[in-house]
């Protein structure tokens, strides 16, 4: 196995992220795309750990801290969703152009 | 394998750990109007845990713990201490304010002190995981409390844009930070520099070099990575924005200087030109937009766009053959700065004169200075500042960036030119600000409590302010120490 | 006077601001307390200059040496120190200063624009004088850039909240603005536009002398001496002075970077243009006699003729443009386009005679045109307008101040005998015979428009004469009663007049104070005693 | 190599599979026209993921990545599409109506990053050494040198919750209140 | 002053002469009385029973026994003495100095400026009496006094500088004396501004020779000149026309003869001193003070110079012909006589022409202050009120007669002596057509100047009002002015010397350096003779058309017929054939000089500054609010429209700020890493 192989899933991953987040409405699916995208740099990290054979096997530490802050992410993003709702009675992204220049 | 811990080295973290247990602790047991003492707590800790700084800095030897992933030098010292007080400005500000609105206080001095506790972590940092976790502290809480307002759609606006193009960002600095882990198999700034010594034209490099640099950019709301900033400081509890304005637009440096002086020295022909467009877009973009805007939170929002540009402007020197790094650097800190204190004034400013005016409306500010000269003498002193006239701090700060890049380079000499006639741009909308409060007839009544003087804590921050403005002004050579510590780290470059 | 050594010039110049914050504390409506503190302190102030004066050795010492020099680290860091001194060059400047300025306080004693309010207007008045001052004697680069831009910050606010309410349309913009706000605005952005290059050429300047026995420095004496050593040269040097030009020209005003002066001037009040005209548009061409020609006297040789053209087009175009003005205040303000280029031809010639011509026609034009604003000031007053057309017959409704304004145009246009004279004259002199080595062509081509200036100079005065103080007053001031002059306006004016008539008949009370130094100067620059003349004629006998 | 070298290793067969599952389950991530069925998907991508790291001989990763997102964040996920009611169903209006831009963007992404990755890394091998990175080293490293963010992570958990709770939870009225404080 | 009397015994031209002690060190008083009397009348004027008029006479009387003291010492010994005083160093040797230099020139003119001064105010002291602002008058009266005799007094070009504006100055002031009526002050403007324009001149050619000498003194031009020193003589082309265009404004030579006539707006005695002493002769007094320049370097000016002179002589005359204004009529021939001796210096005739400057001014004041006294009397100027003045004014009468027949160059009053003298010396120096022309310019002043006298004393009273002779206050300086008219013309003849006092010639001669100028040995009784014939034709001529008084209208417009009604006048003089001749000749020519001043270079002069004005409209309105100013608002508006636009990019929409932000991202990457 050649480590490109991984990377380029993980680019490919990392793209669809990025498509969904552009292209998604919904703001619970716009974490879906991200959760995506951490995931590919989590394809990145330990392809390459194990690649390398760091000492520390510092690729997985990694890995494993992009996890925990991704499920803190999630748990912040679907609070401020619900706030949106509670108010809003909507998760649409569109709705939120209150501001603008 | 052990590791010996030098707790004086980590007491400022662990008395901010303490403070805000202790925040937690009390918000549960109080009662409601009694929940202010959170407050009182949150400012005591943060003045408490300068402390231990004063007494670090004392003894001048570099403390590096865990491999050397958390040191503690001159420079983390400089950058505690400067989170710290900003921090303790911002805690002043917030009394009143968030008091006075009946929102959550505990949790609101949790959130926030757990944001500082992210950005001493970072100072520290000398390694991408440890740096990266900082970050994460440091923004993770803001998502929230950019939304704190829960009632005011706006403030949920902000948090939700914030929010998204955060963790946009975030992944794609993971990105970046991947490739420089696989390319180098480090993740300790020593360990790259070493490792990346001679690759700076593998475009795997250059390309992780730009994503961190898109992580970073949105932390200091570089242009193009700017859109969300006046969004969420209008939509966001001002002192709030005050905070993102200053703390976390000084992390987001913060993290560039180390990452590029330390890990990336080698390839800095490689970065100093991206910084060069940054820089220049961010002050172009960012002064042209100021230009129109009609609410002053707004436009301090562009205006702080603009401001990073001017503290992007020294990193474009360091490609120069021959530069001056540590002057460059030292350029970058010491308007990080002067701006801190600056740019934190002129928010409490808005925080007192909203209060009277109840509108962050320019035009709703007309002749304020009538009723409130003091406050008026403050708007004056706070944006000419901004502006860079002498004799108050902001020009010591702008002589700086200026110095920096004044090098026999076509380059460097364009970004200066560049940087004066933004200089003058900007002065257009700052004067603006100044104009409506002391020459601008009033409309109408201010419907504000107009006779209600600043809440005490306020007035405090702005007297820290104010004085800090003109006594740097005056007597630069009080911010010069910042570049004693700037020599620490640029050494390595 | 060991103690006056040290300490006078630090006391000229801080007394001020000092003032400033004393009066912070002195209850806004207690006028005559105010007016009382503020008249002392730039009484004192004047008299620590006189002091200065008398202590001041004459034609003493070479050039780039100053007397009661100080000098105190101050941003160690960057090598830039608090550095103050005189020379023959300065101290005549730094006394016009502090003089005019006591002059204003004692005039806007019973002359407050509104909105009123003393205490703000005579704070500002004092945080200008220590600008002023500081930037007369500063010997540092960095000292000098700040007191240039403290500056900035009373006048602006002096103009935008006193200044002329009127509304006025401006092109490129929907709404009218204000004719103050507008003017506020467009002075200080002109000022700061051209400050910000100005502030580029020093750093250059302080980076180019590192490898200099002194090491980066701001230090004028130092970087004159490197500058007559021939530190600064090539295109380096050749940017630098532009950089420096932009800064110091756009607040002499030259053409084409003067049109911020007749705004400021006509919007601002009385007070704030007498000042504005008095001193303030003399730090920049004395910017250039100071910083430009010292330290970069290659590159001044290149400018010159380039600086020279700018200077005979400011006088020809400033005369032509007052010629059409129906506003009083405005032709006044032209005026001192026209006879700034007068100033700037001398400094362009790049001689000792056209230096001398310069300085002398600063403080001439600050004593005329200062007078002269604070005339227009006091008819606006009475009139309420400033419209030559609807004034007429002054010197019928006022002798006293009819003929008083006749006196100082008559000045103003550069009557012999008069302090205008010399400096129009000499510059005329110096320019017929400018430093070997720039082109006669243009520079006596520079004269011949000059002279013809001049006529120009005379022909828009008459006409002002004319529709202001001649023929009978229109009908609408009928059953108006006019006070002619009062007390503190005589105060203030009478020494004016003295002094301008004195300086016509004698003006060695300039001359012998500046001659020596300005002759130095050229020297060590340019390496040239004088103007070309003919040894063999030297008088016999 | 050339590609049928590539091929010729049985391991890679598996990558392929797997990896076709990962790609099509984040494709469907992506454009599902169903909220719920967007999230299982996410599931399918999860899950894939996790394989790979086996392939990879990261077990502990892998279990991790199982536990965290297939336990818990999905869940979360799943509470979160219903509370804010999303329309469960079929939705076409789940995307905004542009997507010519996004599409363009996200190709010339992945063009840049594989095409840099390419350039970098040609044909490294991937060493795996059969045996599973030992979960004891990561153990002390991440007590050890990594102590400080580990840490410092527990901090952003807990932000995240509290805040988390604070922003989300329903305020009380000021007579609710007053019932609380009287009990 | 050694090196002057040497370099004058060099010369050998020269008696020696005393350095005039006492008299010669404190003549500088002279030039300050007059302005000590400027302020004391300013200051206490008002309470004073002449108001101001006594201390303005005492002025001028304090000078005379100064004038009169070193007059006399110059006929007796010669006094030559400089004293001066630096005013400021310029750095290089050039250094400007105050002072007065007293020598056989200067001693004539202050002697003229003071005796026809004092006469000329104590006339006015009668004349303005009732009159508005009369403080004021006789303070600028004596500003213009003090001023000429600063002029006079210097030592070197910039105090003569000095001076010189000083009198525009207070020319300015005294013709715009009624300055409720602007007519009178835009005349004040004229005369000023005309004044500047030619100023240039003096200014620029000062400039020039005393930066090319490092001095401005006369004395070191004067030795400059003597050596012929090469440096000089290159300039000296240049700056002796520079000099002389300053000359023909101040001495309103053609064309810049156009403010002389509207000066006239002034108050009379002010034309009489302007004519006589003061301003106009300043030009005529700067050509000899730098004469050794014209005399040994600057030959080529010289040519110019004459000619200018001849032109003004002549064709100015004429004008005199057609005015009706008395005033007018004496200006114009004031204008020609000065042309007279700017063509007789210019030729090289310095004695000749300050001779004639010098006879001149006492018969021109008599004969402008007789006008205003007759003036005073018929409450107008235009001699088409007067007539038959000269039983009820008899001494006004009988004195304006004497200076006209001195002005016309009679035998033997001071006029014929003056003008034969200039006549030889153009004859002598070979300016032969010159020379002529000046006798036909006799010719035209003997004709004006009778035709004024019969329009303005004979024939009938066609005013309003009974005339009345003036008060003997204004009378005596009549009768005072009568006499030197009279006799002063003896001071010179041709080749003789007065026992112990010498003659003109001498008392001039007491220079720097002797002009060697050609100084008849004895009368040319045949020039002479043509002169006077042409004087006598003259008055023969003017007397028949003008003679006899006509009672009708149409008949008494004859005089005016040449200047107004072509048809009309030929018409007339077909059925007058000895009067058609001079009809055809004088009549067109007259018109067509008259039409040239009006239209052409008055014209010029106002469509100079008519375009001046409008130019300064165009570039105020057109370049400095819509250019300059305008690339100013022009860069403001745009900067505010620029931000404007980015502001279309702050959609509010989060998902165009993420694209915005990959798009950023991925610019950057093609940028880096393709690119670069």
């Amino acid at each position: 196995m050649i480590v490109n192989q991984f990377l380029i899933l993980a680019a490919a991953l990392f793209a669809l992220g990025v498509y969904g987040l552009l292209v998604r409405r919904n703001i619970v699916l716009i974490l879906l795309s991200v959760e995506l995208m951490l995931n590919a740099v989590n394809i990145n990290l330990v392809a390459f750990e194990s690649m390398l054979n760091t000492p520390e096997a510092v690729g997985q530490v990694f890995a494993i801290f992009v996890i925990t802050v991704a499920a803190a992410e999630v748990g912040i993003g679907l609070a401020i969703v619900l706030m949106i709702f509670r108010n809003r009675r909507s998760a649409n992204v569109d709705d939120l152009n209150l501001m603008r220049w | 394998m052990p590791f010996e811990i030098d707790y004086l080295a980590l007491a400022p973290e662990l008395i901010i750990v303490g403070t805000l247990i202790l925040v937690l602790v009390l918000d549960l047991i109080l009662p409601r109007p009694q929940k202010y003492w959170t407050a009182t707590v949150a400012v005591a800790g943060t003045a408490l845990a300068l402390l231990p700084l004063g007494l670090l800095a004392l003894n001048d030897e570099t403390i590096s713990m865990f491999d050397g992933s958390y040191v503690v030098d001159d420079f983390a010292l400089v950058l505690k201490g400067l989170f710290l007080v900003a921090a303790y400005l911002v805690f002043l500000m917030s009394h009143h304010y968030i008091e006075s609105e009946r929102y959550y206080q505990g949790e609101y001095y949790f959130l926030l002190l757990a944001s500082v506790l992210g950005s001493l972590v970072m100072a520290s940092s000398r390694d991408l995981i440890v740096l990266f976790i900082g970050l994460e502290l440091v923004t993770g809480p803001l998502f929230l409390l950019a939304g704190w307002r829960k009632g005011d759609v706006k403030s949920n606006e902000a948090s939700m844009k914030y929010f998204i193009l955060g963790v946009l960002s975030t992944a794609i600095l993971l990105y970046g930070m991947s490739l420089v882990f696989g390319l180098t198999g480090e993740v300790s700034f020593a360990g790259i520099a070493a490792a990346t010594a001679g690759m700076s034209d593998e475009p795997a490099l250059v390309m992780a070099i730009l994503f961190m640099m898109v992580g970073f950019g949105f932390k200091i709301a570089a242009v193009p990575f700017h859109f969300w900033a006046p969004d969420t400081y209008e939509g966001a509890p001002t002192p709030i924005s005050a905070y993102l304005s200053v703390n976390s637009k000084a992390a987001g440096f913060v993290a560039m200087l180390i990452v590029m002086y330390q890990a990336l020295p080698g390839a800095s022909d490689v970065w100093a030109p991206i910084l060069w467009l940054l820089a220049a877009l961010s002050m172009t973009i960012g002064n042209l937009s100021a230009l129109r805007q009609t609410n002053i939170v707004r436009l301090l929002a562009y205006s702080s766009v603009a401001q990073a540009g001017f503290m992007l402007v020294p990193f474009a020197a360091a490609a120069v053959a021959g530069a001056d790094l540590q002057q460059a650097f030292g350029a970058t800190l010491i308007y990080l700065v002067i701006y801190a204190v600056m740019n934190l004034g002129a928010f409490a400013v808005v925080i007192a004169g909203a209060r009277k005016t109840a509108s962050g409306e320019l035009s709703r500010w007309a002749g304020l200075a009538r009723v409130d000269p003091i406050l008026g003498v403050l708007t004056a002193v706070f944006f000419f500042s901004l502006a860079g006239i002498p004799p108050l701090a902001g020009w010591f700060a702008k002589f700086e960036m200026f110095r920096s890049v004044i090098i026999a380079d076509p380059g460097t000499i364009s970004l200066a030119v560049i940087a004066a006639v933004n200089t003058v741009i900007a002065l257009y909308y700052y004067a603006k600000v100044v104009k409506s409060v002391w020459l601008d007839d009033p409309v109408g009544e201010f419907p504000g409590d107009a006779a209600a003087a600043p809440a005490g804590s306020l007035r405090l921050a702005l007297g820290v302010a104010v004085a800090l403005t003109v006594a740097i002004g005056v007597y630069p050579s009080m911010a010069a120490f910042v570049r004693d510590a700037a020599q620490v780290l640029a050494t390595g470059g | 006077m060991e103690w006056l050594e040290t300490w006078g010039l630090t006391i000229t110049v801080f007394l001020p601001v000092a003032g400033a914050l004393l009066l912070g504390f002195i209850n806004r409506d207690n006028e005559n307390a105010l007016k009382r503190t503020a008249l002392a302190v730039v009484v004192l102030a004047f008299a620590a200059s006189v002091a200065v004066v008398a202590g001041f050795e004459f034609g003493g010492g070479p050039y780039n040496t100053y007397q009661f020099e100080v000098n105190q680290t101050w941003i160690g860091a960057i090598n830039a120190n608090y550095h103050v001194g005189v020379d023959g060059i300065s101290l005549p400047l730094l006394v016009l200063s502090t003089f005019v300025m006591t002059l204003a306080v004692i005039y806007s004693w019973n002359h407050w624009e509104e909105p009123k309010n003393p205490k703000a207007f005579l704070i500002l008045m004092l945080i200008l004088a220590t600008g002023l001052n500081g930037t007369f004697v500063a010997l540092d680069l960095v000292l000098f850039f700040i007191f240039f831009e403290i500056v900035l910050l009373p006048m602006y606010f002096m103009i935008g909240i006193w200044g002329d309410k009127t509304p006025r349309d401006v092109p490129g913009f929907s709404k009218p603005f204000e004719t103050r706000l507008y003017a506020a605005i467009k002075f200080f952005l002109f000022t700061l536009f051209g400050s910000a290059f100005m502030l580029l050429g020093f750093l250059a300047l302080y980076f180019e002398s590192g490898d200099s026995r002194f090491g980066n420095t701001f230090d004028i004496p130092q970087l004159t001496q490197l500058g007559a050593e021939g530190a600064f040269t090539g295109d380096f040097a050749f940017f630098v002075f532009g950089a420096m030009f932009l800064g110091f020209a756009v607040k002499v005003p030259m053409w084409p970077l003067h049109t911020w002066l007749p705004d400021a001037h006509t919007a601002a009040p009385t007070v704030g243009s007498v000042l504005l005209a008095a001193i303030m548009l003399k730090l920049g061409s004395y910017g250039f006699i100071r910083i430009s020609l010292p330290i970069l006297p290659e590159e001044a040789v290149t400018w010159a003729p380039f600086i020279a053209i700018l200077a005979v087009i400011g006088i020809i175009y400033g005369s032509l443009a007052c010629l059409a003005q129906t506003d009083m205040k405005r032709l006044i303000a032209f005026s001192s386009v026209g006879h700034m280029g007068f100033v700037m031809l001398g400094i362009a010639t790049m001689t000792d005679i056209g230096i001398n011509a310069s300085i002398i026609g600063m403080v001439a034009h600050g004593l005329i045109t200062g007078l002269l604003f604070f005339l227009a000031g006091s008819m606006s007053h009475r009139y309420h307008t400033r419209e030559m057309a609807r004034l007429g017959g002054n010197i019928k409704l006022m002798p006293v101040m009819g003929g008083i304004f006749a006196f100082t145009a008559m000045a103003s246009l550069g009557l012999p005998g008069l302090a205008g004279f010399w400096g129009e004259f000499m510059s005329l002199v110096s320019a017929y015979n400018p430093l070997d080595g720039l082109s006669l062509g243009v520079f006596r081509t520079a004269m011949v428009l000059g002279a013809i200036g001049t006529v120009l100079t005379a022909g828009y005065m008459l006409l002002m004469l004319q529709r202001v103080n001649l023929g009978e007053p229109s009908t609408e001031w009928e059953g108006h009663e006019f006070h002619d002059v009062d007390r503190f306006e005589l105060t203030a004016w009478v020494p004016l007049i003295i002094l301008i008539v004195i300086i016509g008949f004698y003006p060695r009370v300039i001359f012998d104070t500046t001659t020596d130094a300005v002759t130095s100067l050229v020297d060590m620059a340019f390496g040239t005693e004088t103007t070309a003349s003919l040894p063999t004629l030297a008088r016999g006998g | 190599m050339t590609f049928a070298d590539w091929i010729s290793q049985p391991v890679n067969w598996v990558f392929l599979a797997i990896g076709l599952v990962v790609l099509f389950t984040g494709l469907r991530v992506v454009t599902a026209k169903n909220v719920v069925h967007a999230a299982l998907y996410l599931v399918g991508a999860l899950a894939g993921t996790a394989g790979l790291f086996l392939l990879l001989s990261a077990e502990f990763v892998a279990w991790v990545l199982v536990l965290v997102y297939i336990g818990a964040v999905i869940v979360l996920f799943l509470f979160g599409i219903m509370i804010t009611r999303a329309p469960t169903g079929l939705d076409e209006g789940l995307d905004s109506d542009n997507k010519a831009w996004p599409s363009l963007l996200s190709v010339a992404l992945f063009v840049a990053m594989g095409w840099g990755s390419i350039e970098a890394f040609g044909t490294d091998q991937v060493i795996t050494t059969g045996s599973a990175t030992s979960t004891e080293l990561l153990g002390e490293s991440l007590l050890g040198r990594f102590v400080v963010p580990f840490e410092v992570v527990s901090f952003v958990l807990l932000a995240a919750l509290i805040g988390g709770i604070t922003i989300a939870r329903r305020d009380l009225t000021p007579i609710e209140e007053e019932e609380r404080a009287s009990v | 002053m050694s090196n002057w009397l040497v370099l004058a015994a060099e010369e050998g031209a020269v008696i020696d002469a005393a350095t005039g002690g006492f008299w010669a060190d404190t003549a500088g008083i002279m030039l300050v009385t007059p302005f000590l009397a400027f302020l004391a009348i300013l200051a206490i004027g008002k309470r004073l029973k002449h108001q101001g008029g006594e201390i303005a006479v005492a002025a001028l009387g304090i000078n005379l026994i100064w004038a009169t003291v070193l007059f006399v010492m110059n006929m007796t010994g010669g006094v030559l003495d400089e004293t001066t005083f630096e005013v400021g160093r310029l750095g290089g040797d050039l250094v400007f100095e105050l002072g007065w230099v007293v020598d056989g020139l200067s001693i004539m003119m202050f002697f003229l400026v003071n005796f026809v001064g004092l006469l000329v105010f104590i006339y006015a002291l009668g004349y303005m009496r009732g009159d508005v602002r009369v403080p004021w008058f006789f303070a600028a009266f004596s500003l213009f006094a003090g001023s000429m005799l600063i002029l006079v007094g210097a030592p070197n070009l910039v105090q003569m500088i000095i001076g010189w504006e000083g009198v525009g100055l207070a020319s300015y002031f005294l013709i715009g004396f009624y300055w409720d009526d602007l007519d009178n002050v835009r005349a004040g403007n004229k005369a000023f501004l005309t004044n500047r324009v030619a100023d240039i001149g003096l200014i620029l050619g000062t400039v020039i020779i005393g930066v090319t000498l490092g001095s401005f003194d006369f004395s070191t031009l004067a030795e400059a000149a003597a050596e012929h020193a090469e440096a000089l003589s290159a300039v000296a082309f240049t700056g002796g026309l520079l000099l002389f265009l300053g000359a023909m404004g101040k001495s309103a030579q053609f064309p810049f003869h156009i403010w002389l006539p509207d000066a006239m707006a002034g108050p009379t005695p002010v034309s009489a001193l302007m004519h006589a002493a003061t301003m106009v002769t300043a030009g005529v007094y700067l050509m000899a003070r730098v004469f050794p320049l014209f005399q040994n370097l600057a030959q080529d000016t010289r040519v110019w110079m004459v000619a200018i002179g001849a032109i003004t002589l002549f064709a100015i005359g004429l004008l005199a012909l057609v005015a009706n204004d008395i005033k007018r009529v004496l200006a114009y021939s004031t204008v020609s006589q000065l042309g007279y001796m700017m063509t007789a210096v210019a030729a090289g005739g310095y004695t000749a022409g300050l001779f004639h400057l010098f006879t001149h001014a006492f018969f021109k004041a008599l004969l402008f202050l007789g006008a205003g006294s007759v003036i005073h009397a018929v409450h107008s100027n235009n001699m088409s009120d007067m007539g038959g003045l000269r039983k009820p004014m008899p001494t006004t009468f009988w004195t304006f007669v004497v200076g006209s027949l001195a002005l016309a160059g009679i035998f033997p009053l001071a006029g014929f002596w003056s003008k034969d003298e200039i006549l030889a010396t153009l004859g002598f120096e070979g300016y032969n057509a010159v020379m002529w022309i000046a006798i036909a310019g006799a010719f035209v002043t003997a004709f004006y100047m009778t035709r004024a006298v019969a329009l303005t004393f004979f024939g009938t009273y066609k005013g309003h009002g009974e005339p009345h002779e003036s008060p003997r206050i204004m009378t005596g300086p009549l009768i005072g002015l009568a006499i030197p008219s009279i006799l002063f013309g003896l001071l010179n003849i041709p080749g003789l010397s007065w026992p112990g006092i010498g003659n003109f010639t001498e008392w001039l001669g007491v220079r720097v350096v002797a002009m060697g100028d050609h100084h008849a040995e004895g009368i040319d009784f045949a020039l002479a003779a043509i002169g006077l014939a042409a004087a006598l034709a003259g008055i023969a001529v003017g007397w028949l058309i003008y003679g006899k008084d006509h009672e009708t209208q149409e008949q008494r417009d004859r005089f005016k017929v040449p200047a107004l009604y072509p048809l009309l006048r030929r018409n007339y003089y077909i059925d007058d054939a000895a009067l058609g001749v001079v009809g055809v000749t004088a009549g067109p020519l007259a018109r067509f000089v008259d039409w040239t001043n009006n239209y052409i270079i008055d014209g010029i002069v106002n469509i100079v500054g008519g375009l001046t004005k409008a130019l300064g409209g165009l570039v105020y309105n057109g370049l400095d609010q819509l250019g300059v100013d305008g690339v100013f608002n022009g860069l403001s508006a745009a900067a505010d429209s620029a931000g404007s636009a980015l502001r279309k990019m702050q959609t509010g929409r989060v998902q165009q700020y993420a694209s915005g932000f990959v798009a950023g991202a991925l610019i950057l990457v093609v940028l880096f890493v393709f690119v670069i």
